[in-house]
């Protein structure tokens, strides 16, 4: 049975991902902090800060996909967000293919828009209702002064089809298309400027089930077709390990585990993850009662004042004293697995 | 702290207010090339008068210092010379109309009470009437009563309050003989007071009750739409529990915001109310004033006005607070 | 039609003397039942009570009853009440030969209403006071015209004299005489003197620019309360001494001035008997006016008389082509001027009028060259006199009207219409009516505007040909502001005429000057008479001794009492 | 796991996957948002009677003159023997009705009231567009300017706002009114009454709609549709009037329609308390002012006015109405 | 047939049609199942499939009366005996809340805002108690709170709900249903809003309650996995109706209903082997006012050409495919089996 859906070719084999060391990272983030700030009273007096992003450290390398993922409002957006230079960073710095694009200005930034693109969460939200499809999707063209050999409207409707979607929608309405059409319009506005990179913030969580699975294969025979890397936010853990080549594991702000994607789901290292995993539920009532389950306690903290030290502490089983007052930097626990946590599970010293 | 802040807030707003219409009325004689000097002498200018009189308003000091004397007057007070003696006018002092040479305070004071009045009987009928109606309209969605009243409070709304009003004195006043058109104060007596003010108030709560019925009928269809009205009926609450514990309260809660708004309005003068029932409140004195270029009168008016309608938002404001727990003052 | 209104029917019947417009030139119910309160009634407020601040002719009319002058007019109704009588003074006063000095000796016995001696140099402080204009404004300055004489007198609140007594044109040799130095003969001097600004002030009890809120009474009613915007009481003055009054009758115990919001319940409470007389005498608002108009029983209570006023529209010989005196001809034939006085509200509001001095003044005639009060524009002649004025095809100006009065307003627009028929196209400039000084009265402002008409109206301040006509056509009356004469007429020849009754002594003569003056003004086409102004007054049945006196053109209140003592 | 935030109108998202061979039922016409709202507008038969109404104002003011000349009079003849000269109202009852009178004639002038009430369209509809569009462009610019920018602009413009909205701004408007010479930029005194009307009117309207527009958007400002614009390097004023306006259209036309009643009712209103324009040209605030001291003897001057006011505003009023339902996102 | 035979609930040929002015929508369109005490049944399909409106006409919460949004609802609906369709809304709004309860999506907008977390949960108790005063009921609701897992109960019963964690609300609402014991709990997606480490917590607890209680439960959602961890059986709705029923373990080890198989294909999971590609269901969920003639699946099925033409034509009926295990396909059973075997297991 072939899947009649796309229109990319299929590959029949999983691209088994490079190893990490030998490829130069297309996007390298250091230090990277943003911190939302508190203010009260008549003079706008700073109380205190969000520290939605507080301080993390990765790196994509070309043609792979980084998977995100974390609890809501652990500051995956807002990292999104600052990578793709929606937002101003407070701290840390930004490097796409060695150019430090931290704090460029709107026209500065606008050579490297080209190649760094978004994929958005709702697509109800991120096509303006207002516009046809012929003009969302050739927005970058024309924002971008892009010429195009046939005219926008041939790129465009070339566009449509790539991602499988009629190239007679072109004068339609957002309100006209389901779902799933319209986060393949979102797609197809992604590629028109052949980007190096896209950044994806939930791309399928607003999707139905059905229709999901039909907007993840699309990314993955893009991805197969253009040379694309993927920088995916997701808080479902088994599209994440679907979709990506390494993953990382966001916690209040900070990146808590990042690994190669079958060494993190085979033998997760930082507790949190651990309890993550054991928390989603397993399509196979079989294997609920074998299954053991790690319940976490209470809720995650306010990031406005975040616990000392680790930040998991107040929610993790193994929390000692020093995991209150030292905060675990993110270390490399094994080849390709880096984790922050003073008593990582599965470690070899465990 | 937070009242604090916003009192300083309301006062710095009034002082933004004074300060444009003290600007505007000092500039426009200065514009159109009239001396206000010349306004209150006798039927034949003599230039000595002319003179005498600018100097006793004082209007021969420069803008800056017109208003910094307006602005002591307010806060400590200040003196006028009344030939034979000096007199001191305490604070808060609005100074001392041009035309009456009577202090503005008391006058605004006394003219108030007929904006009070107005405000008071008005309200209490409009809101009653206005978002009774709504509530019952929106309840009865889509029948002929509410098609019926909401027909009739679109026309409440297209109604120009003078004509209402006129109407009204033609009918009840005039024809019928039912009401007097003639504002007797309250401690005078209060039963003629009551007479004299029924049609000012029926005309205004007509007017306002339109656009109340409007909004409350909008406002609680939305609010029954709300998940927490299901959530209510999921327990088994009666249905009028339903509607007048949970749904009323959120609706009344931007009705209040509007009421504080209109109430703040009307207590800082009627002009058309007064124009056409012949009473002689804050928006009276508003039109003489400025029709007699009497600076001192207009800014008096002008600072009540916006008196009220600060403070009613800010009233508003904190009373919203106090409904909606999820309103934080800070 | 019913009779809707109040209960006036009986007294109307029962006396038989009243009628429509019988207080105009007799009294009305002459009786000398004292007691009971007289009710006025008025829709606007008094502007001072203060004599030296005043200028409505209802307050001056209302001193009457408070503040005594040296002379005052006669309470007779009509003509007679022109008449000016010693009322302070215990004579007529001594005239030098020059008519340049008259003295004064007053009567003896007379009080002020806190038992004290009204004294010469009370009169003299009294009028002092009208100098310090940056006190005392408002009220009419006449007076210091007259006395100042270059001294720069600023009022007795700046006086050096120990005694505020520093003018010098006015000598108090002793406490009952006081003697007036003019600097040239002025034979309307008394008139200003029969003025409230030169009613005494006793000087202790002078509280300046207050002094409104509590004026000293010397007359038969003193102030019981004031309540500014509100009502105003007067009780007896104990302390008068009726045998020291040659007129005033002090019938009712007291007077009350009652402050109205409403005209119309002014007019309703006069139908219907609660109030007594429109203290504004203003006339009545159109709904009563047509109510009474159509009801010959109420009609009866009602007088319809002359004001003083007369509304006009001056034409301005300084602005092209009113430079020509056929173009002026053309617009006074062309004039539609029943029109005119339909726009002010008909024949009750006043009557069609040819000339330029009103009926209440000594010297006033039917003098109509140009036939207006024939109510009929006549086209012909109109037009003859375009073409001798060299504009066969009519020519365009413009007409200024004070924007805040209907009735002027009307009347521009009236103009307007019949001046089309000529070709003259007529633009209506309404200006801020309370910027009269300096638009109208600015000669400058006029002639860059283009005014060549403009709409207005005058009433003298005392009733004499110069009080009325000087200071709309006499030349050297022209001010760079605040003018008002607007046709800027400076015709040596009417110049002279003032200046020679002003020094006639005999007021027949001087009549005679005047009726001469106006004559000329007619007759140079510089001004359109609308109407004789009039007004429409309800009188309440009750009221004794109603008349009409041309002083004023006003009921004499002073002279009013209430028959049922109530 | 989903969270599906919104359920796909099974109507809207009927539309067949592409290259899926297999139609579902019935296949949706592509409608344009305007087309969906004109759509639902024409279901409203009220709202089009309002909006009919509207027109046919509209056009009965265009067409004064015409009107005029075929069933009335011209507007400042005066006609002396429509009146009584005593008592300076109109002959016969109900304020002079009659076969050549169709509305009856003005008190004092006898001026024929069927063409003073369509000239006074003339003025009201004018000032009352001009105004809106005045309203309209400072409000649009300025909610559009502090809900997109926030901050200290949006402190600012709303700081501003609130200022304007506790100024009494009936005084403001007569006073200003009052002060204006006749003349000005070359217009005549008419002109110069309706420029200062739009401009006072218009002025002092723009924070009603300022304020929706900021509050639109700034919730618009949420809406990824605006990253996905800055994402593509989109400088801010494409983003303000290529991405957000547009979406901004349809609560502008609604409170557009909406403020013109309101600006009709303030016009005379203003006219009312005599400030707008003057005699001898026609407007019904004025005629209602007039009508004030007479209404006792000559109720039917008053009643021709108001209820012109009335109609109108009504008219509008339906129209606007009706728009803000067929354009309202939660309408269907 | 005495009341004692009838299952607790049952609900036979439910139809809720709403009057839109685009066309009648058929939300629910012959829907019939039966749910015993003690037991969980899980709803499961996707968004538009009408499980809400399933939920919502139980609890009989559909707007009575008025013209606009009132829809036709026909059929039966028993709980404990008492038919609630024919049953008068007074009747019904007695038993809601005691009888049966509901947890809702979002509790943040299911709560009212002005009250505090206690007086909403007071509220409902007294409804039903009228005898008992408010401090006995303010120990109850605290005593619900501690139940449901709330920390500090007697302080946070004082609170409002925007006090409260997306996970306490919820836990709050459960408190809310719970008050009054219930003998019918229906969850309509109770989890979707939350964390995973929460919904685990959420999950938990909603078992623990329902051993503890005794009560049935309904629960819908349309995660696989929340079902597989909670339901003893699962009704799978497509297009407002039941396309396949049958009790847990059977209808994950052998689904019959091809849309099954596609909502099992599509979801990536985290207990299997990683695949290359994901097996989407292709197209869109179908319009409920023109719904496709015949199966309503059948524009998406892969397989519809092997019916023969019947799934265009032919409405397919809930069949019984396997012992309690019922399906409405027109594909054999055989044929059914076997591509299941051959083509949907492997990729599974
Ligand atoms: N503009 C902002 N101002 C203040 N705080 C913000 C802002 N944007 C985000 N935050 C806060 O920063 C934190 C991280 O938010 P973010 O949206 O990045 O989380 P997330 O991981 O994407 O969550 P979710 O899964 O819910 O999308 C949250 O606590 C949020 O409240
Ligand atoms: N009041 C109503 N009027 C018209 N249609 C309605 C109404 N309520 C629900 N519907 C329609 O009925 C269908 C079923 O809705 P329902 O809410 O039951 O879906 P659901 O399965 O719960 O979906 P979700 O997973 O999104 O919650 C939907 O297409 C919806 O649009
Ligand atoms: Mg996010
Ligand atoms: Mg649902
Ligand atoms: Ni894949």
């Amino acid at each position: 049975m072939t899947d009649s859906q796309t229109a990319a070719p299929q590959t029949a084999t999983v691209p088994a991902p490079a190893p990490a060391s030998d490829r130069e990272p297309l996007l390298r983030v250091t230090g990277l902090t943003r911190h939302f700030p508190v203010t009260k009273g008549l003079f706008k007096r700073q109380v205190g800060a969000v520290r939605a992003v507080d301080g993390i450290d990765f790196s994509v390398n070309a043609g792979e996909t980084l998977g995100v993922v974390g609890e809501s409002g652990c500051g995956k957006s807002t990292m999104g967000r600052l990578v793709t230079r929606l937002d101003e960073p407070t701290g840390g710095k930004i490097e796409f293919e060695g150019a430090d694009i931290t704090h460029l200005g709107v026209g500065a930034m606008r050579p490297y828009r080209r190649d760094i693109q978004m994929i958005f969460q709702d697509p109800y939200s991120s096509l303006n209702p207002r516009h046809t499809i012929g003009t969302i999707v050739g927005a970058p063209f024309r924002l971008q002064k892009v010429a195009t050999e046939h005219g926008v409207k041939k790129a465009v409707q070339d566009l449509l089809e790539l991602c499988g979607l009629s190239p007679e929608h072109y004068n339609r309405y957002p309100h006209e298309f389901s779902g799933g059409q319209r986060q393949r319009i979102g797609i197809a506005r992604a590629l028109a400027l052949k980007p190096k990179m896209i950044i994806a913030d939930e791309p399928v969580s607003a999707l139905d089930v059905s229709i999901q699975a039909q907007v993840v294969n699309l990314l993955d025979d893009l991805q197969q077709e253009l040379g694309l890397t993927y920088l995916i936010i997701a808080h479902d853990l088994s599209v994440v390990r679907h979709v990506s080549d390494r993953v990382a594991v966001m916690y209040l702000g900070k990146v808590v585990e990042i690994a190669e994607r079958d060494s993190l789901y085979a033998s997760p290292m930082h507790p949190y993850t651990n309890a993550l995993m054991s928390a989603v539920p397993v399509p196979d009532p079989r294997r609920k009662e074998r299954r053991e389950r790690i319940l976490l306690t209470g809720d995650v903290p306010s990031p406005l004042n975040p616990p000392s030290g680790c930040r998991f502490r107040t929610r993790c089983w193994k929390a000692q004293d020093i995991c209150a007052s030292q905060e675990p930097p993110l270390t490399a626990a094994k080849a390709g697995h880096q984790v922050a946590c003073h008593f990582p599970e599965n470690s070899a010293t465990e | 702290m937070y009242v604090f802040r916003r009192l300083v807030n309301v006062v710095f707003m009034l002082l933004v207010v004074a300060a444009v219409t003290f600007g505007i009325f000092f500039m426009v004689p200065k514009l159109t090339g009239s001396d206000p000097a010349l306004l209150y002498v006798g039927k034949i200018a003599d230039k000595a008068a002319v003179e005498g009189i600018r100097h006793k308003m004082g209007l021969d000091k420069s803008i800056i210092e017109q208003f910094w004397l307006f602005l002591k007057g307010i806060f400590v007070g200040r003196d006028f010379n009344a030939g034979v003696d000096v007199t001191h006018c305490s604070a808060p002092c609005l100074g001392y109309s041009f035309k009456t040479e009577r202090e503005v305070w008391p006058l605004l004071l006394d003219r108030v009470g007929v904006d009070f009045s107005l405000a008071v009987g008005a309200s209490i009928l409009w809101v009653v009437l206005g978002t009774g109606t709504g509530v019952v309209s929106a309840l009865r969605r889509g029948t002929l009563l509410d098609r019926i009243t909401m027909t009739g409070a679109l026309a409440g709304v297209s109604l120009p309050m003078y004509f209402t009003g006129l109407v009204a004195l033609a009918v009840f006043a005039n024809n019928l003989g039912w009401f007097p058109n003639n504002y007797t104060d309250f401690a005078d007596d209060p039963l003629l007071w009551f007479e004299g003010l029924v049609l000012p108030w029926i005309t205004l709560a007509f007017l306002f009750a339109a656009t109340y019925a409007r909004l409350s009928r909008a406002t609680l269809l939305d609010v029954l739409g709300e998940d927490y009205i299901r959530t209510a009926r999921a327990k088994g609450l009666a249905e009028p529990v339903v509607i007048g514990k949970h749904a009323m309260r959120s609706t009344l809660t931007p009705i209040l915001t509007i009421f504080g708004m209109d109430l703040g309005g009307l207590l800082g003068g009627a002009v058309l109310t007064e124009k056409t029932f012949n009473l002689r409140g804050l928006g009276y004195e508003a039109v003489t004033s400025i029709a007699s270029s009497d600076l001192p009168v207009i800014m008096g008016v002008t600072l009540f006005a916006a008196f009220f309608i600060i403070m009613a938002n800010l009233l508003v404001d904190m009373l919203y607070a106090v409904v909606d727990p999820r309103v934080r003052l800070g | 039609g019913g009779h809707k209104g109040g209960t006036t029917g009986d007294s109307a019947g029962a006396k038989g003397a009243a009628g429509f417009n019988a207080a105009v030139d007799k009294v009305v119910n002459a009786s000398d039942k004292k007691g009971g309160t007289l009710n006025l009634w008025s829709s606007t407020d008094v502007d001072s009570l203060d004599p030296g601040r005043a200028y409505y002719a209802s307050v001056w009319n209302f001193e009457r009853f408070y503040a005594r002058t040296l002379l005052a007019f006669d309470g007779k109704p009509g003509k007679d009440g022109l008449k000016l009588v010693p009322d302070l003074a215990s004579a007529q006063p001594e005239i030098s030969a020059d008519g340049k000095t008259y003295t004064f000796k007053l009567k003896s016995g007379l009080k002020y209403e806190d038992g004290s001696v009204i004294t010469s140099k009370d009169i003299k402080y009294g009028i002092e006071r009208v100098f310090a204009q940056d006190v005392i404004s408002g009220g009419p300055t006449y007076l210091i015209n007259e006395l100042d004489q270059g001294q720069g007198y600023k009022g007795p609140y700046t006086d050096t004299d120990p005694n505020k007594l520093g003018l010098k044109s006015v000598a108090t040799p002793d406490d009952s005489t006081i003697v007036f130095t003019l600097a040239k003969p002025n034979s309307d001097f008394p008139y200003l003197l029969a003025m409230g600004s030169a009613s005494p002030v006793p000087q202790k009890l002078d509280t300046g620019a207050k002094y409104g809120d509590k004026p000293v009474s010397s007359g038969p009613y003193k102030f019981k309360s004031v309540d500014p915007g509100k009502g105003y009481e007067l009780v007896r003055n104990e302390n008068w001494d009726p045998a020291s009054d040659p007129f005033r009758k002090a019938l009712p115990d007291s007077v009350k001035l009652t402050i109205t919001t409403n005209a119309d319940d002014m007019d309703s409470r006069l139908l219907a008997g609660t109030a007594d007389l429109d203290w504004g005498q203003t006339g009545l608002s159109q709904a009563a006016q047509a109510k009474v108009l159509q009801d010959n029983a109420l009609k009866d209570n009602t007088d319809d008389a002359y004001n003083g006023f007369i509304r006009y529209v001056s034409i301005v010989p300084k602005v092209a082509p009113f430079d020509n005196i056929h173009c002026r001809n053309a617009v006074l034939y062309a004039a539609d001027t029943t029109a005119l006085q339909t726009a002010r509200g008909g024949s009750v509001a006043g009557s069609l009028f040819g000339s330029m001095l009103p009926p209440n003044i000594l010297g006033s005639d039917d003098y109509d060259p140009y036939g207006l009060t024939k109510g009929k524009p006549n086209l012909d002649k109109a037009k003859d006199e375009l073409k001798q004025c060299g504009k066969p095809d009519g020519f365009k100006t413009t007409v200024a009207v004070r924007g805040n009065k209907a009735k002027e307003v009307n009347s521009a627009v009236a103009l307007q219409t019949a001046l089309k028929a000529i070709n003259i196209d007529v633009t209506v400039d309404q200006y801020d009516g309370k910027l009269i000084s300096s638009v109208i009265g600015a000669p400058d402002v006029v002639h860059s505007k283009n005014y060549g008409l403009i709409v207005m109206g005058w009433g003298a301040d005392y009733p004499t040909g110069s009080g009325y006509l000087q200071p709309l056509v006499d030349g050297r009356f022209i001010t760079s502001n605040g003018n008002n004469n607007f046709s800027e007429i400076n015709d040596p020849a009417i110049n002279g005429l003032f200046d020679q009754a002003a020094a006639e002594k005999d007021p027949a003569k001087a009549a005679d000057l005047y009726k001469q003056v106006n004559h000329k003004v007619v007759d140079g086409a510089y001004y359109l008479p609308i109407v004789a102004d009039k007004a429409l007054n309800y009188r309440n049945p009750r009221l004794t001794n109603v008349y009409i006196t041309d002083a004023f053109g006003e009921v004499d209140f002073q002279a009013l009492g209430v028959s049922d003592g109530k | 796991m989903t969270t599906p935030t919104e359920t796909t109108g099974p109507a809207a998202g009927a539309e067949p996957e592409a290259n899926s061979a297999a139609a579902v039922a019935k296949k949706i016409e592509g409608r344009s948002p305007g087309r969906i709202a004109w759509d639902r507008l024409k279901r409203d038969k009220v709202a089009l009677a309002g909006g009919a109404v509207v027109i046919l104002l509209i056009l009965a003011a265009i067409f004064a003159p015409v009107l005029t000349a075929l069933f009335g009079h011209p507007v400042d003849q005066p006609h002396p023997d429509q009146i009584n000269p005593d008592l300076g109202l109109p002959k016969g009852s109900f304020g002079g009705i009659n076969s050549d009178f169709l509305l009856g004639v003005d008190p004092t002038f006898g001026r024929d009231v069927f063409s003073r009430i369509l000239y006074g369209a003339r003025i009201s509809l004018l000032v009352a567009f001009l105004a809106a569009t005045v309203s309209v462009l400072i409000g649009v610019v300025m909610g559009i300017m502090a809900g997109y920018f926030g901050g200290w602009v949006d402190s600012v413009i709303s700081r501003v706002m609130d200022v304007l909205l506790a100024f009494p701004q009936l005084l403001f408007s007569i006073a200003l009114v009052s002060v204006m010479p006749n003349s000005l930029l070359g217009l005549n005194d008419t002109g110069v009454r309706v420029l200062v009307l739009v401009v006072v009117i218009g002025f002092f309207g723009w924070p009603y709609i300022g304020r929706i527009v900021r509050g639109q958007a700034l919730s618009l400002r949420e809406r990824e549709f605006v990253d996905a614009a800055r994402s593509l390097g989109a400088g801010k004023a494409h983003i303000l009037f290529r991405e957000l306006l547009p979406n901004l259209v349809a609560p502008i036309l609604v409170y557009a329609t909406l403020i013109i009643p309101t600006n009709i009712l303030n016009e005379a209103a203003l006219s009312f308390l005599g400030a707008g324009v003057r005699p001898p040209t026609p407007s019904w605030g004025q005629m209602l002012s007039d009508a004030v001291a007479i209404y006792q003897s000559d109720p039917t001057y008053m009643v021709v006015p108001g209820l012109a006011i009335f109609i109108t505003v009504l008219a509008f009023n339906l129209f606007g109405d009706g728009l803000r339902d067929a354009l309202d996102p939660k309408g269907n | 047939m005495s009341i004692n035979d009838k299952p607790f609930l049952s609900v036979r040929d439910l139809k809720v049609h709403f009057p839109t002015d685009d066309g009648l929508v058929k939300s629910v369109n012959g829907l019939s199942f039966d749910l015993e005490k003690g037991k969980t049944l899980g709803i499961v399909g996707e968004s538009g499939s009408g499980k809400s409106v399933t939920s919502l006409s139980i609890m009989g919460l559909h707007r009575a009366g008025g013209k606009r949004g009132a829809p036709q609802i026909s059929g039966e609906i028993w709980l404990d005996g008492e038919d609630l369709v024919a049953a008068g809304p007074d009747r019904v709004r007695k038993l809601r809340g005691q009888k049966m309860a509901m947890i809702f999506q979002d509790p943040l907008t299911a709560m009212h805002p002005y009250y505090t977390v206690g007086a909403q949960i007071v509220e409902g108790y007294r409804a039903h108690h009228p005898g008992v005063s408010k401090r006995e009921a303010r120990k109850r609701a605290i005593e619900m709170l501690d139940r449901v897992g709330i920390p500090q109960p007697d302080k946070r019963v004082d609170n409002y709900p925007h006090e409260f964690s997306g996970g306490m609300r919820q836990r709050a609402m459960i408190a809310m249903a719970l008050v009054n014991d219930p003998s019918l709990l229906i969850a309509d997606e109770p989890t979707t809003a939350l964390d995973v480490t929460v919904q685990a917590q959420i999950l938990d607890l909603i078992r623990d309650l329902q051993k503890e209680f005794g009560s049935a439960v309904i629960i819908i959602t349309h995660d696989l996995g929340v079902v597989a961890e909670l339901a003893d059986d699962i009704l799978v709705m497509y297009g407002g109706k039941p396309v396949e029923r049958g009790p847990a373990a059977t209808l994950f080890e052998s689904p019959e209903h091809p849309y099954t198989w596609g909502l099992l294909g599509s979801m990536p999971r985290l207990d299997r082997e990683l695949q290359d590609r994901l097996t989407p269901v292709k197209g869109t969920p179908p319009s409920l006012i023109n719904v496709p003639s015949g199966c309503a699946f059948h524009p998406r099925c892969p397989y519809a050409e092997l019916t023969g033409g019947r799934s265009t034509t032919e409405v397919p009926v809930l069949a019984e495919a396997a012992p309690q295990h019922h399906a409405a396909c027109h594909l054999p059973i055989a044929e059914r089996h076997r591509i299941f075997a051959d083509e949907i297991a492997p990729r599974l």
